[in-house]
């Protein structure tokens, strides 16, 4: 079954791996998690292509598109905005600016429907097909710059994590003073099924990644830096490994399990070191960043290019021919989907990001933001759950769970409605990385008791600081 | 669950061929009988979907067959299928609600409601009635005469060759010790509560050996009879009534283990596997409470600078 | 100091007060829906068990049989019960309030509970020496709390979980006690 | 004979002075008012006057932050008991019940996408707004069902929540729970209600139900001081409530959202097309 076949496969890659680079030491992984069939066949061998935005496109960008404070309009209806010229302003420390993805007039400023389904603040760009640059962006030599004006350029360009935690990439660089960090940790393991963008990335912009990761190295003043891909991308490795010579970076293979890629998981994997419980990576000396972060930092640095297209793969057993495509941010899904030939059969599920974290987007409409790696249409037949059985205690989501929490006794006690007794179980630690919902036999919806338990959490800690 | 049938099968096929087709075949049948007919006419009756064919029920008859004698009354098979899966899993909420396992609590109200029919066994391949099992050939001896009679030690030899009676010969126990490491093979029970249970078992009754040998039987005679293989492997490892966490099933094991011995060497009733698994089944809400996973980043020492490797 | 043991692994296990004797079933239904009061409700009955059997066995040997008005045991027993009772519960009422709203009607109840007093009659009957009788005390509490813990963690988990309507809430507690009580008989006659 | 009563009054004195000594050791001071309320009220622990359960509402009332007319359970008995312990001269509440404002069960009203997973409204709304179109309807996914000690909430077969009014004793529990706050508590006696709780515009209600209040304030002329419309809803103002003036607005409503609840459970609809003629 789909469990034996993996194993082969990631087998047959660990062993090529060997025989080529002659690493005899066993691939480095992390404590439970499970292993999802990888489905990247479907689109890891075809290049990146553009997503054009041709003339009279409505481009949606969302003002809150990152972790913290939404950004604030400072354009108007009817103001004529050239690509990559700034469109919000950011509020706060814990904030980034909004950029036009194209030249065009700007035809509404108004709430629209984000990927949450709900309605939040967005501008509304008409494309005028020129997609002319804006003239005063500017771009410099990094090694003439200090750490600090690296960080203003990087903040000014509006970075944000493009794994899709989105967390704005200025705040993660500057740590408070006491935190030593001694590792920058890469993150290009991609652990979600369907995803190739950073596969791609990596195999087609080694070189780009290679400066990014520099730029980064120095502004933490870093001497270590490793870049974590998994085994089941053996081109991405070789052409990073040729990239990263004598640049005092290492490549670091990893096994092929889920969820490799989840920062906890990654740097025990890579450091050994476990991150405390309710703390941050920076509280055990390392900082992670995506190998895409990577690539538009030095974008954003050496050619002034702010943060306004991205790579994502548009798969899925509902898409004609699926693709790995450069899109633009506020593109909405219905163009990205035309442009790999429309859909086929009938649709069941869009889901925006990867099927074990990904969010269901509720129509087509909605635009692409900068945290998507990925836009995946499943066919009816495929997204039917069977209906919910009881929990026979099995322990499969017990063994899976990365964060060594019980799923199945903190869903006995949320359906009871015991929120404080779902806090003692720890249900704060874990990750949502979905392996015991996608594990367990009796097809129980798991990981929303534990989204229901957090945000309750979360609900009374802000009712406490405010009594 | 149809796995562990599968699992079960060597088992049961040795089983009839040793106590006789006719007999042990009825015995297994009605079993299953009584608890397919209980769980269908309970769902029935509330009206909720059929649930039978989850094979759960035909697993808790064929357990419950493999410790009833086989030449039990076909009314006794079906009752016990009957109480099995109304009392011990019906009335609690159907599938993964009961705290106990249904086959044992079958087994044990047979048991302790017809004490003269649960003790007669059919000696193997020769048929005629005994009332002696070994265990129980042994506990009386020890009753009577303080230590085992010389003609009860022959009887005991016996075992060893799969000649005399008791719930099953070693051959059996070998079966069941394939059926179950296939089980562990294919994942649907992990190692921590069969090998703590046997390990537990051997040693503690490995230790009364050597204190007394006369009067307490040697540790492999134990793991060969009265079904302690069966509980470690099919019984005790009931994914519903025990621990979760590996810390816990390891505790669970070696509860059951313990207690075995203890009712076996000085208990009233001469088998102890039934008990001290229904024992540690009301104690597996505590043990799990009490086991629960160290959650990622829960150590302190291991978030500073030192690393594990390198 | 092997007999001392035999009495406490009797009282605990072999002849258990709850679940052999079926001494005390109304606080052991009562109080053994969660767990915490559980533990509560263990502690108050054990520190009750425990002086009362000193108490009454001085009672007993020292005043009854003296003026040979054995007759008037119950009533003596029970007085003690209720003095010590009446101390438990002000002392539970000021050190934790909340275990003492948990307990509820069931602390004053230890009065009657037939376990104490079964306890200290018991005692007498079997004439047990003044060690022997404190040492039964702690077993039978020991095996009341053994009982009472074990339920708890039972009947949290079957209390939520999709029991028929008639049977929710005692009837299941007792089918529940029922089933313990099966698996306790495996210690019958394990001490003889 | 005499030694029975000395030695059993002996042990009886002793008792007592060991008990007197640790009266005061341990004493705890509660006021004897207090433990006689506390011992009166219905005990449901509901948390209707707004107070964790009946002992913490006994505290407040003799500590004197709280009115005597809090405990809806407990109705007038309780009013009565708590002023004449109090010494305090109180009226009792006027009985109020719970009301869903909301008829668009899966026949009347569309969903935006098929909703699989916890059946739970608040982890329903968190996901993209709730699968119900409409953005502030009933999700019918029994949060309030199961929030309810009395018994008094149900689900009816079409998914809509379902009050029955004698059971309710108006503890406003389902109203704190309810995600879409579709609950909304009513006085027993204003039977005439308006079933919707959307401010949408009439247009975008129609693309989503069949029986939503579009705002059309024609309930709010024909009965001025019964009815008032905010932000195309309308609503019935229970404090000026008048039965006559209100089911004449009812009548007249196009939309058919305004409906008696007291009146026999006959279909809404043909009666009011009798009276319409």
């Amino acid at each position: 079954m789909q469990v034996q076949q993996v194993k082969e496969r990631s087998k047959a890659f660990v062993n090529l791996f060997r025989q080529h680079k002659g690493m005899n030491m066993e691939l480095k992984t992390f404590k439970g998690g499970l292993h999802p069939p990888d489905n990247k066949r479907w689109s890891e061998k075809k290049a990146i292509e553009v997503c054009p935005v041709a003339e009279g496109d409505e481009l949606v960008i969302h003002l809150s598109q990152h972790i913290g404070a939404p950004a604030e309009a400072c354009v108007q209806k009817g103001d004529k905005v050239l690509k990559g010229q700034v469109i919000g302003t950011p509020k706060g420390f814990v904030s980034v600016p909004i950029h036009a993805s194209t030249s065009g007039e700007v035809i509404a400023v108004e709430p629209r429907l984000d990927t949450a389904g709900n309605k939040t603040m967005a501008v509304v760009i008409k494309a005028d097909g020129k997609d002319e640059w804006d003239p005063n962006l500017s771009g410099a030599d990094p090694d003439k710059l200090m750490p600090q004006e690296l960080k203003d350029r990087i903040l000014a360009a509006g970075i944000v994590g493009m794994g899709g935690a989105t967390f704005p990439t200025h705040v993660k660089l500057s740590p408070p003073e006491g935190k030593k960090i001694d590792y920058l940790i890469l993150n290009g393991v991609e652990c979600e099924p369907y995803l190739t963008a950073d596969d791609r990335l990596m195999q087609e912009k080694p070189e780009e990644v290679v400066e990014g990761i520099l730029i980064l190295k120095r502004i933490l003043g870093v001497e270590k830096a490793v870049i974590g891909i998994e085994a089941n991308k053996p081109t991405a490795i070789e052409t990073m490994q040729k990239a990263c010579e004598g640049k005092g970076i290492e490549v670091c293979p990893l096994q092929l399990k889920y969820p490799q890629g989840a920062e906890k998981q990654l740097i025990y994997a890579v450091t050994g070191r476990e991150v405390p419980s309710g703390g941050l990576p920076m509280d055990c000396g390392c900082v992670v960043q995506n190998v895409g972060t990577a690539a538009a930092v030095n974008a954003a640095v050496r050619r002034g290019i702010p943060l306004i297209e991205r790579i994502a793969t548009v798969s899925g057993s509902a898409v004609a021919e699926p693709k790995n495509l450069l899109i633009k941010i506020g593109q909405p899904i219905s163009k990205l989907v035309e442009f790999c030939g429309g859909v086929k059969g009938e649709l069941g599920k869009i889901i925006q990001g990867g099927p074990m974290m990904g969010m269901a987007a509720v129509s087509m409409d909605v635009p692409v933001t900068r945290g998507t790696s990925g836009i995946l249409l499943f066919s009816e037949g495929e997204v039917i759950r069977a209906p919910e059985g009881p929990c026979v205690r099995c322990g499969n989501c017990v063994r899976a769970c990365p964060a060594f929490i019980m799923p199945t006794e903190i869903a006995f006690q949320m359906r009871r409605g015991k929120v404080d007794e779902a806090e003692k179980l720890n249900v704060m630690d874990c990750i949502e990385c979905g392996s015991c919902t996608y594990i367990c036999p009796a097809q129980i919806p798991l990981l929303q008791f534990f989204r229901q338990a957090k945000s309750a959490i979360r609900a009374n800690i802000a009712k406490r600081k405010k009594v | 669950m149809w796995e562990v049938i599968g699992a079960l099968c060597p088992c049961c096929l040795l089983w009839i061929l040793s106590f006789g087709v006719q007999a042990s075949c009825l015995t297994i049948l009605f079993c299953v009988l009584g608890c397919v007919l209980a769980e269908a006419g309970w769902e029935l009756i509330r009206k909720q979907p059929i649930t039978v064919r989850d094979g759960s029920a035909v697993m808790t008859g064929i357990l419950l067959a493999l410790n009833v004698p086989p030449n039990a009354a076909w009314w006794m098979a079906l009752l016990g299928g009957f109480v099995a899966i109304i009392i011990g899993k019906q009335v609690f909420g159907g599938l993964g609600c009961n705290p106990f396992n249904p086959a044992l609590v079958g087994r044990t109200v047979l048991l302790i409601s017809f004490p003269v029919q649960m003790t007669t066994w059919v000696m193997p391949r020769t048929h005629e009635i005994t009332s002696a099992t070994p265990l129980s050939a042994v506990k009386m001896a020890v009753g009577l005469h303080g230590n085992i009679t010389p003609e009860v030690q022959a009887q005991l030899s016996g075992v060893f060759y799969g000649g005399l009676g008791g719930q099953l010969g070693v051959l059996s126990a070998l079966a069941l010790i394939a059926g179950g490491c296939w089980l562990i093979y294919r994942k649907i029970i992990t190692w921590h509560i069969p090998a703590s249970f046997i390990g537990s078992a051997f040693v503690l009754s490995s230790i009364f050996w050597l204190v007394d040998s006369s009067k307490y039987p040697s540790p492999l005679f134990h793991m060969v009879t009265g079904g302690l293989m069966l509980g470690a492997f099919f019984m005790a490892t009931d994914w519903v009534t025990s621990p979760l966490t590996p810390k816990g099933m390891v505790v669970f094991g070696i509860g059951c283990g313990v207690l075995t011995v203890l009712i076996r060497l000085f208990g009233g009733y001469p088998e102890g596997v039934a008990f001290s698994i229904l024992l540690m089944n009301s104690a597996t809400p505590i043990i799990d409470r009490l086991t629960m996973p160290r959650k990622f980043g829960a150590m302190p020492k291991k978030f500073g600078l030192v690393t594990k490797k390198g | 100091m092997t007999e001392m043991f035999i009495i406490l692994v009797s009282t605990i296990l072999v002849n258990n007060f709850v679940l052999a004797q079926f001494l005390g079933l109304c606080p052991f239904m009562g109080v053994s829906k969660k767990l915490d009061t559980a533990i509560g409700m263990g502690a108050a009955v054990t520190f009750v068990m425990a002086v009362a059997a000193m108490v009454t066995w001085v009672i007993q040997y020292f005043v009854l049989a003296k003026f040979g008005i054995e007759y008037l045991q119950t009533i003596a027993f029970i007085l003690v019960i209720a003095f010590l009772v009446q101390l438990v519960e002000m002392i539970i009422q000021k050190t934790s309030p909340v275990l003492y709203q948990a307990l509820g009607i069931f602390l004053p109840l230890i009065t009657t509970n037939c376990a104490v007093l079964g306890l200290a009659v018991l005692n007498v009957q079997k004439g047990h020496s003044f060690l022997q009788s404190i040492l039964f005390a702690i077993g039978a509490a020991l095996g009341f709390t053994l009982a009472m813990v074990l339920m708890a963690g039972i009947r949290e988990k079957v209390d939520v979980g999709p029991v028929p309507k008639c049977f929710q809430g005692l009837p299941i507690a007792f089918i529940t006690a029922g089933l313990m009580s099966l698996a306790f008989m495996g210690f019958a006659g394990l001490i003889k | 004979m005499i030694a029975a009563v000395i030695s059993l009054g002996g042990i009886g004195f002793l008792a007592a002075v060991i008990l007197g000594f640790a009266a005061k050791k341990f004493a705890v001071e509660v006021d004897p008012r207090e433990a006689e309320i506390a011992g009166n009220l219905p005990g449901a622990n509901c948390g209707a006057c707004g107070y964790a359960g009946c002992g913490g509402y006994a505290k407040a009332v003799v500590a004197g932050n709280a009115p005597p007319n809090l405990c809806t359970p407990g109705g007038a008995g309780a009013v009565a008991m708590i002023a004449r312990v109090m010494g305090v001269e109180a009226t009792a509440a006027e009985p109020t019940v719970a009301v869903i404002c909301c008829q668009g069960d899966n026949t009347r009203a569309q969903d935006k996408y098929k909703y699989v997973g916890v059946h739970d409204c608040r982890t329903a709304q968190a996901l993209a707004g709730g699968p119900k179109a409409c953005p502030s309807g009933c999700l019918g996914l029994g949060t309030c069902v199961a929030a309810c000690a009395f018994g008094a909430l149900s689900i009816s077969p079409e998914g809509l929540a379902v009050v029955d009014r004698e059971k309710c004793v108006g503890c406003k529990k389902c109203t704190t729970v309810c995600p879409r706050n579709v609950i909304k508590m009513a006085p027993k006696s204003a039977t005439v209600q308006v079933l919707c709780n959307s401010h949408d515009k009439g247009a975008v209600i129609k693309s989503y139900c069949q029986v939503g209040c579009i705002g059309c304030q024609i309930c709010k002329k024909t009965a001025e001081d019964v009815y008032a419309v905010d932000n195309f809803l309308a609503s019935v103002k229970n404090e000026s409530y008048d039965q006559e003036k209100a089911v004449a607005g009812m009548l007249k409503c196009p939309a058919k959202c305004i409906h008696d609840l007291a009146a026999a459970d006959t279909p809404q609809e043909e009666k009011t097309e009798e009276k319409a003629q």
